[in-house]
Parts: structure tokens; C-alpha cells; sequence
């Protein structure tokens, strides 16, 4: 299959939609003339020029509630958060306009917004730049909540969720930009839909569950084991609400260990809910307590030495899966 | 009768059909037939009707919590509406929003919203898509004085001005945002200054003649729709009755309340203005009378509909199906 | 003991540590010459005047920032959301600046605030007025979570929270308001720590974690059930963050079943950290997967029947602590 | 020397500490010894020190993640501040909070912070301590033009305006925000147009002599002080560098670049001026080498200074203690 950037991938799914349809555009800080704080949009303003690509000023909870109104009448905005970090400013307009207007309106409204941008840490950008903001967001219905950790995932995602009626939160990764896969050759149109996990890697002896930008560190980690003698499948749930509880429990049935691995801090969140999830549907085939490995529980600090050690590292994923393993 | 007379005239109807939809609406209140918030627009009536007579059909509107009088003012069933209140499917979106979240898309209401300027920014979406298509509806959007001073005004105002956006802001200036008097909310003594530091358009005007309110509403609407951009638009107002009905308004004297009725109640006011131009007493009281059994309609409709179906719970939390 | 309603004891509790030190002082919307919007702070003007009862203009950020700053520079601000629904516009605000300040300055600064209001469903206020909150704020390291669902722990807890040097997020409820409960004399003074929970009633057969408002309705409930013969004993959480998690464990490998029951949507949340935790520290006792019964997964409907569905309801409960208990 | 030109001297010396202690860090982190993001000062130079030059130590500055020129005309330490960026446990702020995040409690530095707009509401907290407790400090707030569209600038201005607290905004209009010229961020050629909204005077002024800054704020700070409350200052200027190390910087031209370094260099400005005012070639010379030294000494310090602690992580995600 051809290889892409993940950054490529994305800019490809926006191109393909843009085309496709007029009401489509693209808003955020950055986004036309400097071509993107992070280079995914570069190019979309000189193929769809100012009208369709529109460079907002730094005001978050002013473009994303005037997307907000643009979807209610009709248009199809996508909006880039230069990183999610700015999605805090504009809280409310997410959580209590683009959730609930559908709802409150008893249908009369829809909500076709997809809002993007990396997520979580990007190398020492310490406390106020380092949010992995699925914690906050999943827990609110209305919301639809993606985090693809492959380029070929990024584009059949996407554009996925700009078809979508509904508001997509669409989590992209700093250091994942750059990484390179299989994607579709063009004309073979792939949409990946929203609650279905990827198999990325089957195994007997544990499952590891994760979403977004630890997964190429736990397909590493997984040869490691491998050569270990153990046999670890790597489930990516992508899809994080809706969550493929299917894919994750079934594996957890054969495996009958489970560790949850994520970015976000460790007290609620995904993490927590896939943890949940599992020992509800699969509580009689479980050997052990399901684990999770995660970021520390502090604010990200900036020294690369201490960042280093509050994101989740590849030991503490073998601690984990070793202990569950009862190989400790 | 004269054109001119009969617009007066049927923006009478209306603004006396909201003030009685208000009262009957509040004695269900007291009668635990509404629950929660309910914030009455008696008082106001002017602004919600001489707005919508400044505009077309095809214009748009969007709001606040304190939405029942625009809501029928753009021409949503008063069944509809009060069916709303007493929380039933039949209400306008279906016993889910309650007073606050009054949204008709027939008539292009997009909704009463309770998170103070929050809704400015969508105004300015709503906007944006007119420039986007080059379409040529206009926006309007009403707020309270006590939303001047939050984010979402500022992020709002800022969009609409910096991208010309046509939509007009209607600041609905009742000198109070729940119990705290203007002054103690900003020291300016007129909200239209903010418009400057926006490239917006100004006007302010005392807004119980409703005459004056659609004429004076019209020329920012008019500005809007030629290309000019976005206007502020202060207009005084009073509100007759409490924030919300959970309020005992002590925060105001008695004799502040009585000269506002008496001077500036705009019902009375263009009811007078009926009067002297001529229009009989009893045309009016017939009128009124109309008015009462539309109102009575509405509230038996309310009363006697089924209450809202437990399907709906489940039903709205996401749009099925997508654009594909 | 005596007598008093959970919001007198509130007010008592900012009485108290207001006149033992001048740094505290209350703002928010309508706390002074208003009486407070649910009359917390009634009374508090006539007593600490206008420079200490600050009425502020609504601007959720402004003043939830003000009072960040105001605590970095040596005062203990109260900060009164009118209900918690309007600290979403001041997300950033507690998430980026209360929680890290500390953190960012290498301890130069303490950020001694706490953010208090009425949260959750308030009776027919609809999707944007019924939010539990507690989901977004404790995952956040740097803060503090507590909710108290009696007066006595209002009061205690509240007097904890003003005098800790740490942000706290201090969640009460408007229907809880109104109930009486024992609270100790005054001059007796109680400060309930953060981190223990209750164990409001103990029981034998199953145990049930909650926190907040669901905790009166399920003293009835444990009435009910112990009629049909299920001994249950209720744990109130009442400190989010930090958890005590021992408590809850101990209980749990006592009876071996545990319910947890919560108003926040159930996407993770405390209520799926709370099961993490369990789960994983007494595994071994459980006889049953943990269950949770909480508000369904949808925006607030505003109408009084779909409301009390949608609301954590005792039929839920009980069905959930039958099923653990394997009875149907 | 007469007090005049000693100042002025003082206030180059700290201006050229900047300039070099900035090109030294951007050096440093094209040697990848310095991460994430760096925004360096160097344009601005004036700015930061005409305005301590307008203070007392008693008074409190906040600023945002462009802050190096501010800690260093504070006073912080070069060391410290190098150490910093270096992630050094010998940082300022040890090694938490990096280039973005310089806190000196010591020197009344209330931080750098990152999000655009997040700090002006603190800004307004530290002043209203001076109204509460009576004391006559002035808190001095700087932020770039890109931050007045958004909310927390909104909202800061607004309680600042309401209160009359004795508070000092300074924007730094550099012109851009990351790659957007501010005539596609704001329809306004004056963005002290805005401080009318809320009630507060203001000021504008090229900010690149070091003398007229220190005096013009000065005439703010003295309004705060007194009891006249906030003022929106907008100072003009120009960074010489990208939005940060890595912005190639491809929205402006090389000739307008060039222009303003020729004309509007602040550190070549008081240079000149030390000169005409008789100060010896040879005199100016000798405190620029020790400052060269100063530098020298500070990157060797952050060198050699041990990486922040691991007991770092935990220390401070929590104060430990309560003021019981
Ligand atoms: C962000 C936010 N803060 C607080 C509230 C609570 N609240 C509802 S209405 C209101 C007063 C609003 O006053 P104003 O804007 O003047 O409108 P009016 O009610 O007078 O029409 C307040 C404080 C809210 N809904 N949203
Ligand atoms: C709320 C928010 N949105 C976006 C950003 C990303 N960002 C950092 S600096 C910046 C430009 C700010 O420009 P300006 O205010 O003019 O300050 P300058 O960098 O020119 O000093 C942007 C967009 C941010 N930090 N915070
Ligand atoms: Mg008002
Ligand atoms: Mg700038």
C-alpha cells in the first residue's frame, strides 16, 4: 500500500471532503496563510483559498461556538484547535452548545462539527501545553470522541467525522504527525466508522488496550515481549465514544489479562471506563485485576528528564503486564 | 384601516399575547403545572415585536433563557409553546427544553440558551454562513445587560466585527441582571461605548414604543444586510415581574417598579397609540378577547396533552445517520 | 446534637473562619445584596460588608482568575459559582491556572481558593443547567474534590477547605440545601479531613459507594432493603480527590459486592475510578463484578417524569445491588 | 555622572543582558540543550525595562510565556533563568516550568503563562489585594496584541474597569500574532479604542526609546496608584526573531524586517543615546563585556548546574500543609 504521514493523511481526508462538499471549511489560529501551526493544513489555503480556509484570531470559544451556529444552519465546519490545550477556553461552547443542542432542540438541530488538534504532551511544553483532554470530554454524551494513532486510521477517521452529523472530537498527536504507514491508494475511498477497535496485534497471553500516541511505543514493546516468551495483543480502541466494548472484552476472554495504557491522568477517564467495562463483561474470566499504566498523577514538568518519567513509559507497561502475568 | 395602523395593530396582538401568555404561564407556575426557571418578558414586549417586524421571515433570530417572547413574537404556536412549559410532547421540543430552550426551526428561532453569552458566538456562526453562501438573512441576537461583561460577548463581538458579519446585537437593557442593578455590574453608563472597541455600529434608545423599537432596529438590520456589519443595540427596558419566578425582587423599591408600569408598560403604550389613531375601543377589546381565548386554548392544549414520551429520552442524544 | 439545615451549616462555616481570618473573603454572583441565589451567604453582607462580600458582575473567568491571583499574593478567596453549571466558561481558569500555579513556580505560590456552589440536576433546569461536574475536575492533579452530602460534613469539610493552601472545589446541592442533620456546637469545632470517607451505615451483604446527592435517597433505600432482608452498608465517599480508597476496600473485602452509585454521566468519572480501584485492590473478594447505577447517558431533559428517569433512581439501585447479589 | 545618564546606563545594561542573554538561549537551543517552546524577547528589550524603570520593588509584574525580558529586568537571576531553559534543578522555577513559566516570588514575578488571555483576570486578583488590604502596590500586566480578542482579556478589563483597581496593562503590539498581522485579527488601527468599553484610560506609544516607555508608564502607574484605577497602555514594537524558535517566520518581508531593526533597534536606541549623551565609546564597551561575561557565566552555570531532581515530579503537585 502507498505510505503517508500521518499529517499528510489528515490533510488528505480534509482535501477529499472539502471537494466533495461546498459547506465544508476549515477555521482555526494559523490555519491558511501560515499553513498550519503544525503543517496539516498546509496548502488548503491556496487550493480553496480565504473563504473556505479561515484564519481566526485567538479566541477559542469564539470560532468554536460560531462553528457551533454555522453547523446549526446548515455549514459543516472543521475546526483546528492549534493544540487541544485551547479547547479549555472554549469549554462551555463544547460541552453545553455543541453537545446539547441536538438534544434541547429535540432534534431540530444538528451539530456537524469536528473539532481536531494534537493532543496531550509534545515534547517539554510543561503544564498548560501538555493536556490529554479525552478525560474531561468522553464523559459527555452528545459528543463523539476519536484519537487514531496511524496515518491510515487519521484519514478514514476524519473523514468519518466529517460526515457525521454530530460534533466529533478528533484528537491528533504532536509526535505522531510525523510517523509514516499504509494508506489507501487515492480513489479507494475507506471510512472507518466510529466504536470499532483495531486489532493491531494478536496475542495469547495478555491484552494491552490503548488509544493515541502510546500506541507505536507499545508496538515496539510488544516485539520486546515477544522475544520475552510473552505474547501480548494490542488492541488500539481509536474510537474512544463510542468505545468498541466488543472487541476489547472478547480479547480479554481469551487473554484473561488485561492492562489499559494511556496518556491521560490515572483517576477517571477512559482508562477507568475501559477497566470498568472489562471487569463488568469479562469479571469471570479474569486472572488478575486489570492494570493500567499511565502518566503520573502531576503536572506536566519540563525538564526532558522528568517529562520522560511522567508520561507513561514502556517499563511501566512491562511492570504492569508482567504483573499481571504474576511473573513479579 | 391603513397599512401603517394595521402593523400597529397586529404588533399590538402580539405583544398582548405574550403578556398574557407570561401571566397565565406564571400562575401555572404557582399551580406546579411548570417547573424550574421561568424568567417572564413582561415588560419587554416591545423589543421581541418590534424586532421581528424590523426583519423578514427568512432572517433568523437567536436568544436567551428569557425567550418566550421572541419565540412567539417569530410566530411559534402558542400551544406549542406553552405545551413547552407544562413539560409535554406536544411542547415545542417535546418537553426536553423546557421555558429556558425554546428552538423553532420553521420559523427560525434558534433557541432560548441559559449559559450567559454563550449564544453570541453562534450568532456570529449564523452570520457567517450568509457570508459564506452570500446569502442576505440577518441575525439577530438579544441578550441581557448582565452579559456585557463575560467572554462570550467579547469573543462574539469581536468575530462579527472583525469579519463584517451581518448581525445585529440587541442588548435588551432591563437595568438589572437578576438583583444586581447596572451600576454595580460596569461603570459605564451606556453599553453602546463597548461598540467602538469592536468596529461595530451603535444605536440606544428607550424601547417600550414599539414603533420606535421596529424603526430604529430596522436601520442596524438594514446596515447589516447591505454589507455594513454588525450593530450594538442598547435598548432600555424594564422587566415587570422577578428574574425568574423564584424571585421576590427586593432589590428594587415598590415605587420604582409602579412608575415603570405606569410610564413606560409597553402594552399600554401601544394600545394607546391605537386609541388615538382612532381605532375603537371595541375593536380593540375584541381583539383582546381573542387574544384571551388563543391564550385559554393554549393552556387547556398545555393541560391536556400527553406528557413527554419516554422515547425522547433516548432519542436526541445524537442526530442518527450523518450527511454520507 | 443540635439541628441545622446543610446550608446553615455552610454559612456557618464561612462565618467561622471569616472572623478567625481577615484574608477570606466571599465573591460571586449575587452573594451580597441579594442574600446569596440559594441564600447561602445570607446575612453575610450586613455582617463583613461589601469589601469582604464581594458581589461580582458575571464573568465566571474574570473572577474565578481574580481569586487565583488574589491567593497567589496572600488571600484565601471563597469563590461562589451560582451553580456549578457556570464554571464551565472558567474551565480554564481552575484547570490551567488554580491547579498549576503551584506547580509551575516550584512551590513559589499557594493557591489557597476554594470553588464553591450547588451542582448536578436542581429539578427541571435542563441540559445546561444540571451537570455534575465532578467527572472533569478530578482528574486534574492539583486539585482538590470534595461534596459533602450532610450538614455536619458541609461544615466540617468547608472549614477544611478554607484553611488548606491547595485549590478546592467544594460541590453542594441545591435540593440538599434544605435537609437538617446533627451538627456539633457551636465552639466545638470540627474540621472533617480530606480523604476519609463515611461509613454512614454498616451492612453485611453488599456495599454501596456514593457521594453527593444520591447519598439521603440511599439511606432510605438501605431501610428498604434490610426489610427484605439485603444488609447494606453505605459508604459516603464525601472527599473525591484525594479518595480513601482503604475505607471503600475494606469494606468491599467484607462483603465481597459493591454498587457505586453517582448522578455524573457514566462515562468514566469517579464512579468508573472508583470500580478501577476496587477491582483492583480486592480482587480477590469479589464475588460479583462491581456495578455502577447512575444518571443515563443523555443530556437533561427538562420534563419532570423524563427527568426522574434520567436521574440515578432507587429502581435502579436496587436492581443493581440484586444483580451483584445474584438474586434475580 | 548625573542620576539621569546613571539610570539610563542601568537600564542599557539590562536592555543588552537581554539582547544577549536571549541570543545565547536561542543558540543553545539550536544545540538542543534548551526544549519545547521558546519565545524569545529580543525587539522588545525596552519595553520590559522602560516599565520596571516605572515601578518600585514592591510592585508585582505578570506577563505571558514571552518573559525571559521581563524576569531579567526584575531582577531575577541570569543564572536562574538560563538554568531554566536548560531544565536545570538550579532553575528559577527548577526546571518545571521551563522558558514559558518564569516565576520569582523573591522579585515580584508572578510567572509567564501560556495560555493567550489566561493571566490578565490574575492580573486584576494581585491589584484587588492592594484595594483590600489598603496598600498602595501596582501590578503591572503585559500581554501581546494577539491577546485582545480573546475572553480573559475581556474579563479582566471588565473587573479591572468595575473595581477602578490599580492595575497596569501593557500590550505589547509587536505587530503579529505567530504568523497573523493584527489587521487580520482585529478591524481596529488603535486598539486603545477598547478601553473606553470598560471604563479605563489609556495610552499609545512607540515603545522602542527606553525613555519615553519608563516615563509613559509612569504616568499609568501613578494613575494606579493614586487611586485613578486601570489603564490599557498599547506600546509599539517589534520582534526581531519568529513567534518562537520555530517559526522560520515567512509572513513578513526581509525588507520589513530589516527596516525596523534599522530604525527601531531599542538596544541600539539607548546605545546612541549613552553616546550622544557623552558617555565614552570605551565606558559603554567595558559594561558590555561584562555583561558578555555575565551571559557567559550563566550558560556555563546552566551547563554545569545538576538536570532537575526526580523528586521534583511530587513535590509540588500539592502545597503540603494548611495555613490552620
Ligand atoms: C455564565 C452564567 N453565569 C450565571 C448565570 C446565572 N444567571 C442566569 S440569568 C442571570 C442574570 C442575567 O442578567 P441579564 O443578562 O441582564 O439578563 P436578564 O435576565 O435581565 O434578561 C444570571 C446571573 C448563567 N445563566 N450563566
Ligand atoms: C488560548 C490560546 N490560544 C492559542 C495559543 C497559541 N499561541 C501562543 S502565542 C500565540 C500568538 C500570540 O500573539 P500575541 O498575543 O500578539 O503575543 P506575541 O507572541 O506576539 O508576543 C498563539 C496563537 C495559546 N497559547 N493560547
Ligand atoms: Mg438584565
Ligand atoms: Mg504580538
Amino acid at each position: 500500500m502507498r505510505q503517508l504521514r500521518y499529517r499528510d493523511a489528515l490533510r488528505e481526508a480534509m482535501i477529499e471532503e472539502m471537494e466533495r462538499d461546498d459547506r465544508v471549511f476549515l477555521i482555526g489560529e494559523e490555519v491558511g496563510h501560515y499553513q498550519g501551526a503544525y503543517k496539516v493544513s498546509q496548502g488548503l489555503l491556496e487550493r480553496f483559498g480565504e473563504r473556505r480556509v479561515v484564519d481566526a484570531p485567538i479566541a477559542e470559544a469564539g470560532f468554536a461556538g460560531l462553528a457551533v451556529g454555522a453547523a446549526m444552519v446548515g455549514l459543516r465546519p472543521i475546526v483546528e484547535f492549534m493544540t487541544w490545550n485551547f479547547s479549555l477556553p472554549a469549554f462551555d461552547q463544547i460541552v453545553n452548545n455543541a453537545a446539547k443542542i441536538h438534544q434541547m432542540s429535540a432534534g431540530q438541530f444538528r451539530i456537524p462539527v469536528v473539532f481536531r488538534g494534537p493532543n496531550a504532551s509534545a515534547r517539554q511544553v510543561a503544564a498548560q501545553h501538555s493536556h490529554a483532554v479525552e478525560a474531561f470530554y468522553c464523559n459527555v454524551p452528545g459528543l463523539y470522541v476519536v484519537y487514531p494513532s496511524t496515518p491510515r486510521d487519521a484519514k478514514g477517521l476524519l473523514k468519518t467525522a466529517i460526515r457525521d452529523d454530530n460534533p466529533v472530537l478528533f484528537l491528533e498527536g504532536e509526535t505522531l504527525y510525523g510517523i509514516q504507514g499504509d494508506v489507501p491508494e487515492v480513489g479507494q475511498e475507506e471510512l472507518i466508522p466510529f466504536g470499532s477497535a483495531n486489532v493491531v496485534r494478536e496475542g495469547r497471553h495478555v491484552t494491552v488496550v490503548s488509544f493515541g500516541r502510546p500506541v507505536p511505543m507499545l508496538v515496539k514493546l510488544a516485539d520486546q515481549l515477544e522475544q520475552e516468551g510473552i505474547s501480548m495483543e494490542l488492541i488500539d480502541a481509536r474510537s474512544l465514544r463510542p468505545l468498541d466494548t466488543a472487541t476489547i472484552v472478547a480479547s480479554v476472554k481469551k487473554t484473561n489479562r488485561c492492562v489499559v495504557v494511556h496518556e491521560h491522568w490515572p483517576y477517571g477517564g477512559p482508562g477507568a471506563e475501559i477497566v470498568d467495562r472489562i471487569q463488568r463483561e469479562a469479571f469471570d474470566y479474569l486472572d488478575a485485576p486489570v492494570l493500567r499504566a499511565s502518566n503520573l498523577d502531576v503536572p506536566m514538568p519540563y525538564a526532558l528528564n522528568l517529562e520522560n518519567e511522567v508520561i507513561v513509559t514502556p517499563e511501566r507497561v512491562r511492570a504492569a503486564v508482567r504483573q499481571v502475568l504474576y511473573l513479579d | 384601516m391603513s397599512k401603517v395602523l394595521d402593523e400597529l395593530q397586529t404588533m399590538y396582538r402580539t405583544m398582548y399575547l405574550i403578556r398574557r401568555s407570561e401571566e397565565e404561564a406564571a400562575r401555572a407556575y404557582s399551580q406546579g403545572k411548570v417547573g424550574g426557571f421561568l424568567h417572564l418578558y413582561i415588560g419587554q414586549e416591545a423589543i421581541a415585536v418590534g424586532a421581528e417586524a424590523a426583519i423578514e421571515k427568512t432572517d433568523y433570530v437567536i436568544t436567551t433563557y428569557r425567550d418566550h417572547g421572541v419565540a412567539l413574537a417569530r410566530g411559534s404556536s402558542p400551544r406549542a409553546v406553552m405545551a413547552e412549559l407544562f413539560g409535554k410532547d406536544t411542547g415545542l421540543v417535546r418537553g426536553l427544553g423546557g421555558s429556558m430552550h425554546l428552538f423553532d426551526a420553521e420559523h427560525r428561532m434558534l433557541g432560548g440558551h441559559a449559559i450567559v453569552g454563550g449564544h453570541l458566538p453562534l450568532a456570529a456562526g449564523v452570520a457567517f454562513r450568509a457570508r459564506y453562501m452570500k446569502e442576505s438573512f440577518v441575525t439577530l441576537c438579544f441578550l441581557g445587560d448582565g452579559a456585557t461583561n463575560i467572554g462570550g460577548f467579547h469573543e462574539g463581538l469581536s468575530l462579527a466585527g472583525l469579519w463584517k458579519l451581518p448581525v445585529v446585537f440587541i442588548c435588551e437593557n432591563n437595568r438589572y441582571s437578576m438583583g444586581t442593578p447596572l451600576s454595580r455590574t460596569t461603570p459605564l453608563a451606556d453599553l453602546t461605548v463597548k461598540a467602538a472597541g469592536y468596529g461595530l455600529a451603535a444605536d440606544r434608545f428607550e424601547g417600550n414604543d414599539v414603533i420606535v423599537v421596529r424603526d430604529r432596529i430596522k436601520l442596524a438590520v438594514e446596515r447589516a444586510r447591505s454589507g455594513g456589519g454588525a450593530t450594538l443595540v442598547e435598548v432600555l427596558t424594564y422587566r415587570f415581574r422577578g428574574h425568574s419566578m423564584s424571585d421576590p425582587g427586593k432589590y428594587r423599591s415598590a415605587e420604582e417598579l409602579e412608575e415603570y408600569k405606569r410610564k413606560a408598560d409597553p402594552c399600554a403604550l401601544a394600545r394607546n397609540q391605537l386609541v388615538a389613531s382612532g381605532i375603537a375601543e371595541e375593536q380593540i377589546a375584541a381583539l383582546e378577547r381573542e387574544v384571551e381565548a388563543q391564550v385559554a386554548d393554549s393552556i387547556q392544549f398545555a393541560d391536556e396533552s400527553a406528557p413527554a414520551a419516554r422515547s425522547s429520552i433516548d432519542a436526541f442524544a445524537y442526530a442518527s445517520g450523518s450527511s454520507v
